[in-house]
């Protein structure tokens, strides 16, 4: 069953191919393919990549792994964007005893399903990154304080998907503001069915926070940007808005998403987060120069998953040997034992015993503030920068034009 | 307290007229030709597309023209998609009310990935007017301001045309009995024509400005979609004055359900009302009925 | 004690009362016939009997029990039955077909059963549909439809036998051959009250005739006496069946 | 009957004259001998089922056969192709048996239900919802059961009001009771997993040979219950109630008691194909079991393999299946692959409504000519 | 003056395999009255049908001097040809008001409306007392009634009847044959008239023709009709 008996190591990758995120995600891993053969290949064998569309639909998504792991007999599986998605070829996956490195699902429930319930079974699954949205919501506790420096900002709104991968935030995030001082006046889990904006934005004028943190991937937040803008309400809008994170949004929105803010791994290739970020951008816009349907950049799944094709090249390279039927374990050990400077921060897996066993480790700086988790602040003129951490910053957080 | 009030009330009002046009478009179809239209929303996804297809230069870069000039243009190109989908499909088909709902839905789907292959899952904002106007303390944008106005001017026409006009009335007759109305030297084509013609240009012009409100993305039909069922089926499959009032029920429901209760709500009460409406009068509100019991 | 005993029946629709307070029965072997001018209620009363339409006010009693409020396919399982104005086959089965499943026992349990063939020939045969059981509804002429509206109706075994417009669009010839088959039901038992505006067909045919005006009795009482019933006569005959 | 009709009509017969009629003519020059020496074989089996089943031609017993053959020894001949095929089979056999579900209910009595989802969801998340909260060690005989059963509560739940609705009503609402369905999974994700929705339940097996069985044998049953009770009086009456509701009263027909009735034994066989499906891949979540795509699905099988024919809806969900995850994977590229499909249920719609199995069954049965 | 209006020519008609209309020809003058008797199945409706254009049909129809197979069933309705149907095919959710409108839908000259449909509601006191009551909730004989209203609307000049009296009372039979002998003096209206009701047929067509399985047997004056063994035999019967 799969490994690498000399014909070639083969990696599955899995992604809604239909979407900007999933297409991002399948460059970056084309382009770390081309890399690793043009240096080599792994163990001096032959990479090739077979890339499947998961329609972010579960049972869709099952039927591609099947048959990656059992037809393509792929060495490893690397992807997968919707918690759902992710979540549900767990089961089929550890079954088969498959490495499989998730790039582009936050959820911790992930790593608490499966190698935090039962490690023996499931210890071929990894996760590269992003860091789980238990560690962002501690992460966004840190960045309110430099809003609350830079602007005076002390009172702050919640709004999150009424979905799986928020609960830690809405679990979390109004404790840990409040902890550090500040004032939640106003809590909601917004229906993903939500079409019309209008009363929450006036909820919010009338509470008249200094900020909102919102956290969008599903609900598309156009809207509430519109308004925003329009009725020039008086508070910053910050988070997460995957939506967002598109290159071209900026346009697409009209210029609407000036001064909205959304973390994403990598920091959309605005800043030199480890020496390997930039070059890594330029050589993807390159790569995909005359390619319409590929964004301009990575994104932030691409990021995780150009890592977790080297990520996985060093272990089995550290193993010698990419047969996970006979050697899982010391596939697993060597990916334990890396500590591998990525695209998308410093990366290194928690081991067994830990709270996220096989996740991978938040960054934190001297003050233990939480470092790998940037946030990037769309400017007047489309302009995208990174406001934070302060050690990748390139520009202030700038706060809206119309409050003074 | 009563400003609260005041901006539910004017909230739903914009809201509802909306959900009013979209509801009526799918009804007529249904009221003539007894075709339960499922391809509606895809019209509707389609009116957003093209406004902002010819509005933006971020499809065509040639092309961007003022909404002025693209208003109507869309609407007509919607309309004309609206009779294509008649011509090219249904009429072949309109005699199996089975088969068509399902080839409506099948088209809806196909359209929708199409959308997607093209456009991908990002959403294509556009302004139809830009700005907003307090009313009564709450503010409106121009967009809903417009989406309101337009709308009823719309069900006005509409409604004198249907319930005042030969040409209206013989629409209505055709979808009553086709032989009758052949008897009486009703032209079955140009009734129909009319009739796509018309309900197409109903949802492209709720498609301009629901995207205008949000965006054009994929799916931005379905949920609308959904309520207008809800609305048709409290009104009445058929009849106008029936949707009217259930959008402006649905409108303030949805809207109270929303600053009372809370988002995650949304819909729920709704479908309550609907299973009480349905339960009292099976027909709903203005249901056509053969037997008075 | 009457089969049939319709007490004080009134049926409203909005404003306007369709029957008015009207009674009347109808004894085992009898046929009686229902007639007045378009309008005055003979449907309608017949679909309150067959629980078509819930009443406004009054009883109907069938054979001892009250069915005022029974449920259609409660009391033709009771021995009532009615070849209803408009015909209504299913054009998707053959006559054969239709017939059958007015045989059907009303159980979502009985699988099989319901009438053989034989028997289906024989309540085709009984009103001359017997060499028509494979033709489709819609090819049937007019009256050949009516025909099968009474073969569902005799497959039913119905004590007693409500005929709305028998006669409608029939030749004098066919008229008289209907007439006589009716008899030969009479003859087999079986009760019968007809709707009819065809005087020719109906006046020799029935025992008793009730008339009905406006949705109230009119006048009552045998063929002749009605037919010289001057009110009657103004009212809806204008020479008719004198 | 309208212009356009008849115009079509035109179309569907040139195409049948030109293309189908010949090569029609060829196959039934080369299929009658056999359909002559299958008829003592057919005879028997028409004095042995005829009455429970129907009667059948030599041919269209040996289609049958042949069929029913080939589905059995597929382990044997699947894995021979360059594909994902025991995989592909199987979903396909869970899908046979929503389509038949569908079918006895709406594609019978007319009232054509666009919320079947909800069927099968209720009792894939039952079975989910026993395994989290009570316990992962229930077994199956708890478990399936009581699933089962709350799919039939559930559509109780549906079709007691439901049913008093005129069709179009009928179909606007259980269209909407998905769209309800799934609002709740997401509004109440403590309880029903959100759009995650569980991934507890334990699957029958991972051998897919076994899972094929599994999959395989309930709906070879099913098809045969529904297929004899279609065939009674039962089947009679629904069709009945279809064509003409107030005629079926008129018969002293209760049409109330056979609408549930259907819709009973629709809730059934929909209970059956959503624990199996659960215990497919272990996974029960809103997109797998709620989402109206999957009541259009079923559909759509079931209507371009031939409404009310149960057997009709089989053929329709392995063709259905079998294109979209394996012959169109192999020809075109991920999306568009989806749009090619629907496209073809749309030319199967316009131009075979009858369905494709129920045209081919009548083709065989007229090709031995006296028979039907 | 007896200008052909109507003139049908070896009509015949196909229901799959069986042959219901066997070459009929006739030809209908202007301002007559002509009845087309025979048993059920004969062929009155489909021969009136295929003159209407609903079903196909093989031979030549001219109506006013125009083949009617090159017209349009709409057109032939402006054209004055209109058609009572046997089963009504009423605007069931429509008022009677509302139908009676439809008759005219086609119509410009609004006063000439205005009083057709004085004419109408005189003609059918029972449909002026029910304007507004939806056409599908009247009573048999009343939908007979607004259907004939109906076609009357339309200010037909040649009017196809087809079984009028059908389940009508006595006194409105009386009432709709005179209303149809004075029209068709003042308007100078033209009637073919379908009936099974043959004593009325007799009594108010002056040329009849006799069908019987989709053939002509006799065609003659209502005079000849009337002393004819077999017809007084077979339709008029003993009374
Ligand atoms: N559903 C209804 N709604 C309103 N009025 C109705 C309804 N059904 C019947 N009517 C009215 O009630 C009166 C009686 O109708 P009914 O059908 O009983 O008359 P009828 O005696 O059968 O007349 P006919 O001899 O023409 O059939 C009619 O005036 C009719 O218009
Ligand atoms: N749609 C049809 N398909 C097949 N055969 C038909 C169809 N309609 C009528 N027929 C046949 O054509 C013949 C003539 O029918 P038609 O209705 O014209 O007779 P009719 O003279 O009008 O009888 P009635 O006086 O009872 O109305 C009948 O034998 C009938 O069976
Ligand atoms: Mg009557
Ligand atoms: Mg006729």
């Amino acid at each position: 069953l799969g490994g690498s008996d000399g014909d070639g190591i083969t990696i599955g990758h899995l992604g809604p191919l239909e979407i900007t995120q999933g297409l991002g995600s399948e460059r970056s891993a084309e382009l770390a393919i081309e890399e690793i053969n043009e240096d080599g290949g792994i163990m001096d064998e032959e990479v090739d990549l077979i890339s499947e569309d998961t329609r972010a639909d579960p049972s869709t998504a099952q039927d591609e792994a099947s048959r990656l792991i059992n037809q393509e007999n792929v060495d490893v599986l690397i992807g997968t964007f919707s918690s759902e998605v992710s979540l549900n070829i767990m089961d089929m996956v550890t079954e088969n005893g498959v490495p499989y490195i998730v790039t582009g699902s936050a959820s911790p429930a992930i790593i608490e399903n499966s190698v935090g319930s039962d490690y023996e079974a499931n210890k071929n699954i990894f996760r590269s990154g992003p860091i789980n949205s238990f560690y962002q919501a501690e992460a966004m506790g840190g960045y309110a304080d430099y809003l609350s420096d830079r602007h005076g900002w002390n009172t702050f709104a919640y709004l999150a998907d009424d979905a799986a991968w928020t609960d830690p935030f809405t679990n979390n995030l109004p404790d840990e503001l409040e902890s550090r001082g500040y004032d939640v006046v106003y809590e909601e889990e917004l229906s993903t069915e939500i079409d019309d904006f209008t009363p929450v934005m006036n909820t919010l004028q009338e509470e008249d926070p200094d900020a909102v943190f919102r956290f969008f991937a599903h609900i598309i937040g156009a809207e509430m940007l519109g308004q925003w803008h329009q009725r020039e309400l008086e508070f910053g809008i910050e988070g997460i808005h995957v939506a967002s994170m598109t290159p071209d949004f900026y346009e697409l929105s009209e210029g609407a998403a000036t001064y909205e803010t959304t973390s994403q791994s990598g920091a959309a290739g605005t800043t030199e987060i480890t020496g390997e970020t930039l070059d890594f951008v330029d050589r993807y816009q390159s790569f995909v120069e005359d390619d319409e349907d590929a964004p301009d950049l990575p994104m932030y799944m691409g990021f995780n998953t150009y890592d977790a094709v080297y990520l996985y090249r060093e272990a089995v390279e550290e193993a010698g040997t990419a047969d996970y039927g006979s050697n899982l374990d010391d596939i697993v050990d060597a990916m334990l034992g890396l500590d591998y400077t990525g695209t998308a921060g410093q990366i290194s897996f928690y081991e067994e015993g830990d709270d996220y066993p096989h996740d991978v480790q938040e960054e934190r700086n001297g003050d233990g503030v939480i470092t790998n988790f940037p946030i990037t602040q769309w400017l007047p003129e489309g302009g995208l920068e990174c406001v934070y951490p302060e050690q990748h910053r390139t520009e202030e957080h700038v706060a809206p034009n119309w409050m003074n | 307290m009563l400003e609260s009030i005041l901006s539910i009330l004017i909230t739903g009002a914009m809201i509802s007229a909306l959900y009013a046009l979209i509801a009526i478009g799918f009804t007529m179809i249904f009221g003539v030709g007894g075709v339960l239209n499922l391809a509606h929303g895809a019209l509707i996804m389609a009116g957003a597309y093209v406004f902002m297809a010819l509005n933006r230069d971020i499809v065509a870069e040639a092309i961007a023209l003022p909404s002025i000039v693209v208003f109507p243009l869309a609407v007509a190109i919607v309309a004309g998609l609206s009779y294509g989908l008649y011509v090219g499909l249904v009429r072949y088909i309109e005699d199996n009310a089975v088969i068509t709902f399902l080839a409506t839905v099948v088209l809806a789907t196909t359209v929708t990935e199409v959308a997607i292959g093209i456009f991908g899952d990002q959403p294509y904002s556009y302004t139809v007017i830009s700005g907003t106007v307090g009313l009564a303390g709450t503010a409106v944008s121009y967009n809903d301001l417009a989406g309101f106005v337009v709308s009823w001017i719309a069900i006005g026409l509409l409604w004198y045309y249907i319930t005042k006009t030969d040409g209206g009335r013989s629409i209505l007759a055709a979808s009553m009995s086709e032989r009758g109305a052949r008897l009486t030297g009703v032209d079955l084509h140009s009734v129909r024509t009319r009739t796509w013609l018309i309900a197409g240009s109903l949802a492209g012009v709720a498609g301009i400005f629901l995207g205008g409100g949000q965006a054009a993305t994929p799916l931005m039909w379905l949920n609308p979609l959904a309520l207008a069922f809800i609305i048709v089926v409290i009104g009445g499959i058929g009849s106008i004055k029936g949707s009217i009032v259930a959008a402006y029920l649905i409108g303030y429901t949805e809207t109270l359900t929303v600053s009372v209760l809370g988002q995650s709500f949304r819909g729920i009460l709704s479908l309550v009302i609907l299973l009480v409406v349905l339960f009292l009068l099976p027909q709903g509100l203005y249901g056509r009925e053969y037997v008075h019991e | 004690m009457s089969l049939l005993d319709v007490d004080g029946l009134t049926k409203r629709f909005g404003g306007l009362v369709a029957v008015d307070d009207f009674s009347f029965e109808v004894d085992r072997g009898e046929i009686v016939g229902l007639i007045g001018p378009n309008g005055s209620g003979k449907s309608t009363v017949f679909n309150c009997i067959m629980g078509r339409y819930d009443v406004t006010a009054g009883s109907v009693r069938f054979d001892g029990d009250d069915i005022t409020d029974d449920a259609t396919h409660e009391v033709v399982d009771r021995g009532l039955s009615r070849v209803s104005q408009e015909s209504n086959p299913i054009d998707r089965y053959p006559v054969a077909g239709n017939i059958k499943l007015f045989t059907l026992p009303n159980s979502v349990f009985s699988f099989y059963g319901g009438a053989s063939d034989e028997e289906i020939y024989e309540y085709a045969a009984r009103i001359d549909l017997e060499d028509k059981l494979q033709a489709m509804p819609d090819e049937l002429p007019h009256a050949d439809v009516r025909r099968l509206e009474i073969a569902k109706a005799l497959a039913t075994e119905p004590d007693l036998l409500l005929l709305d417009e028998p006669f409608a669009g029939m030749n004098q010839a066919e008229i008289d051959a209907l007439a006589t088959q009716i008899e030969r039901f009479r003859e087999e038992g079986m009760t019968m009250v007809v709707v009819d505006h065809n005087m020719g067909g109906l006046m020799d045919l029935v025992d008793r005739v009730v008339v009905l005006n406006n949705g109230e009795k009119l006048a009552a009482g045998s063929p002749e006496r009605i037919a010289e019933n001057e009110r009657v006569q103004e009212a809806y005959l204008a020479g008719e069946g004198r | 009957m309208s212009e356009e009709l008849q115009r079509s009509g035109a179309v569907r017969s040139t195409v049948r004259r030109t293309i189908i009629g010949p090569s029609g003519r060829v196959a039934a020059r080369v299929l009658a001998p056999i359909d002559e020496t299958l008829q003592p074989l057919a005879d028997r089996f028409n004095r042995l089922f005829g009455p429970y089943v129907g009667d059948v031609t030599g041919l269209q017993l040996a289609a049958l056969l042949v069929s029913l053959v080939a589905l059995v020894v597929a382990p044997t001949w699947a894995p021979l192709l360059a594909g994902n095929y025991m995989r592909t089979l199987t979903l396909a056999c869970i899908w046979a048996i929503f389509a038949m579900g569908w079918d006895i209910q709406s594609g019978y009595t007319g009232y054509i239900s666009f919320g079947h989802s909800v069927l099968s969801a209720a009792a894939g998340y039952t079975t989910a919802l026993l395994v989290v909260t009570v316990s992962p060690d229930l077994g199956f005989v708890v478990t399936i059961p009581l699933s089962i059963l709350a799919a039939v509560i559930v559509g109780l739940l549906i079709g007691l009001p439901s049913l008093r609705l005129s069709g179009p009503y009928f179909s606007l609402v259980t269209f909407v009771a998905v769209l309800l369905f799934y609002r709740l999974t997401i509004g109440f994700s403590e309880t029903l997993g959100g759009e995650n929705g569980f991934q507890a339940v334990e699957v029958f097996t991972w051998d897919f040979t076994m899972r094929y069985y599994y999959m395989l044998v309930p709906m070879l049953v099913v098809a045969v219950v529904l297929t004899v009770v279609a065939r009674s009086n039962v089947g009679m009456v629904l069709v009945a109630i279809r064509e003409n509701e107030q005629a079926v009263s008129a018969a002293g027909l209760n049409p109330t008691t056979f609408k549930l009735w259907s819709f009973v034994l629709s809730s059934i066989t929909m209970g059956i194909g959503g624990v199996l499906l659960a215990h497919f891949g272990g996974n029960v979540d809103p997109a797998t079991f709620v989402v109206v795509d999957r009541s259009i699905e079923m559909i759509a099988m079931a209507v371009i393999g031939g409404m009310s024919s149960i057997l009709g809806p089989i053929g329709g969900a392995f063709l259905f299946v079998l294109l979209r995850d394996e012959v169109l994977r192999l020809w075109f590229g991920h999306s568009t692959r989806w749009i090619v499909l629907w496209l073809l249920v749309l030319l199967v719609l316009v131009f075979a409504r009858d369905g494709l199995f129920r045209w081919i069954w009548h083709a065989l049965g007229s090709i031995g000519g006296d028979h039907e | 003056m007896s200008d052909t209006i109507l003139d049908v020519q070896d009509l015949n008609v196909y229901y799959g395999k069986s042959h219901a209309l066997k070459g009929i020809s006739l030809s209908i003058d202007r301002g007559e009255i002509y009845g087309v008797i025979g048993p059920n199945g004969a062929g009155k409706t489909t021969m009136l049908n295929a003159i209407a254009g609903f079903v196909d049909y093989e031979g030549t129809i001219t109506y006013d001097g125009r083949d009617l197979a090159t017209v349009s069933s709409e057109r032939i309705v402006r054209d004055g040809l209109i058609y009572c149907t046997e089963d009504r095919d009423l605007f069931p959710f429509f008022s009677v008001h509302e139908n009676l409108l439809m008759g005219a839908q086609f119509r410009d000259d609004r006063d000439a409306v205005r009083a057709d449909l004085e004419m109408v509601y005189d003609l059918f006191p029972r449909l002026d007392e029910r304007r507004e009551q939806e056409a599908g909730t009247m009573s048999g004989g009343e939908q007979q009634m607004l259907a004939v209203g109906r076609a009357l609307m339309s200010d037909p000049d040649l009017l196809m009847l087809d079984e009028p009296t059908l389940g009508l009372a006595p006194v409105i039979i009386e009432d709709i044959g005179d209303a149809l002998e004075t029209l068709r003096e003042t308007e100078d209206l033209t009637i073919l008239l379908a009936e099974q009701n043959s004593t009325f047929a007799l009594g108010h067509a002056e040329r009849l023709s006799l069908i019987e399985t989709g053939e002509i047997e006799l065609t003659g004056t209502a005079d000849e009709f009337h002393d004819n063994e077999y017809v007084r035999e077979a339709y008029v019967g003993v009374h």
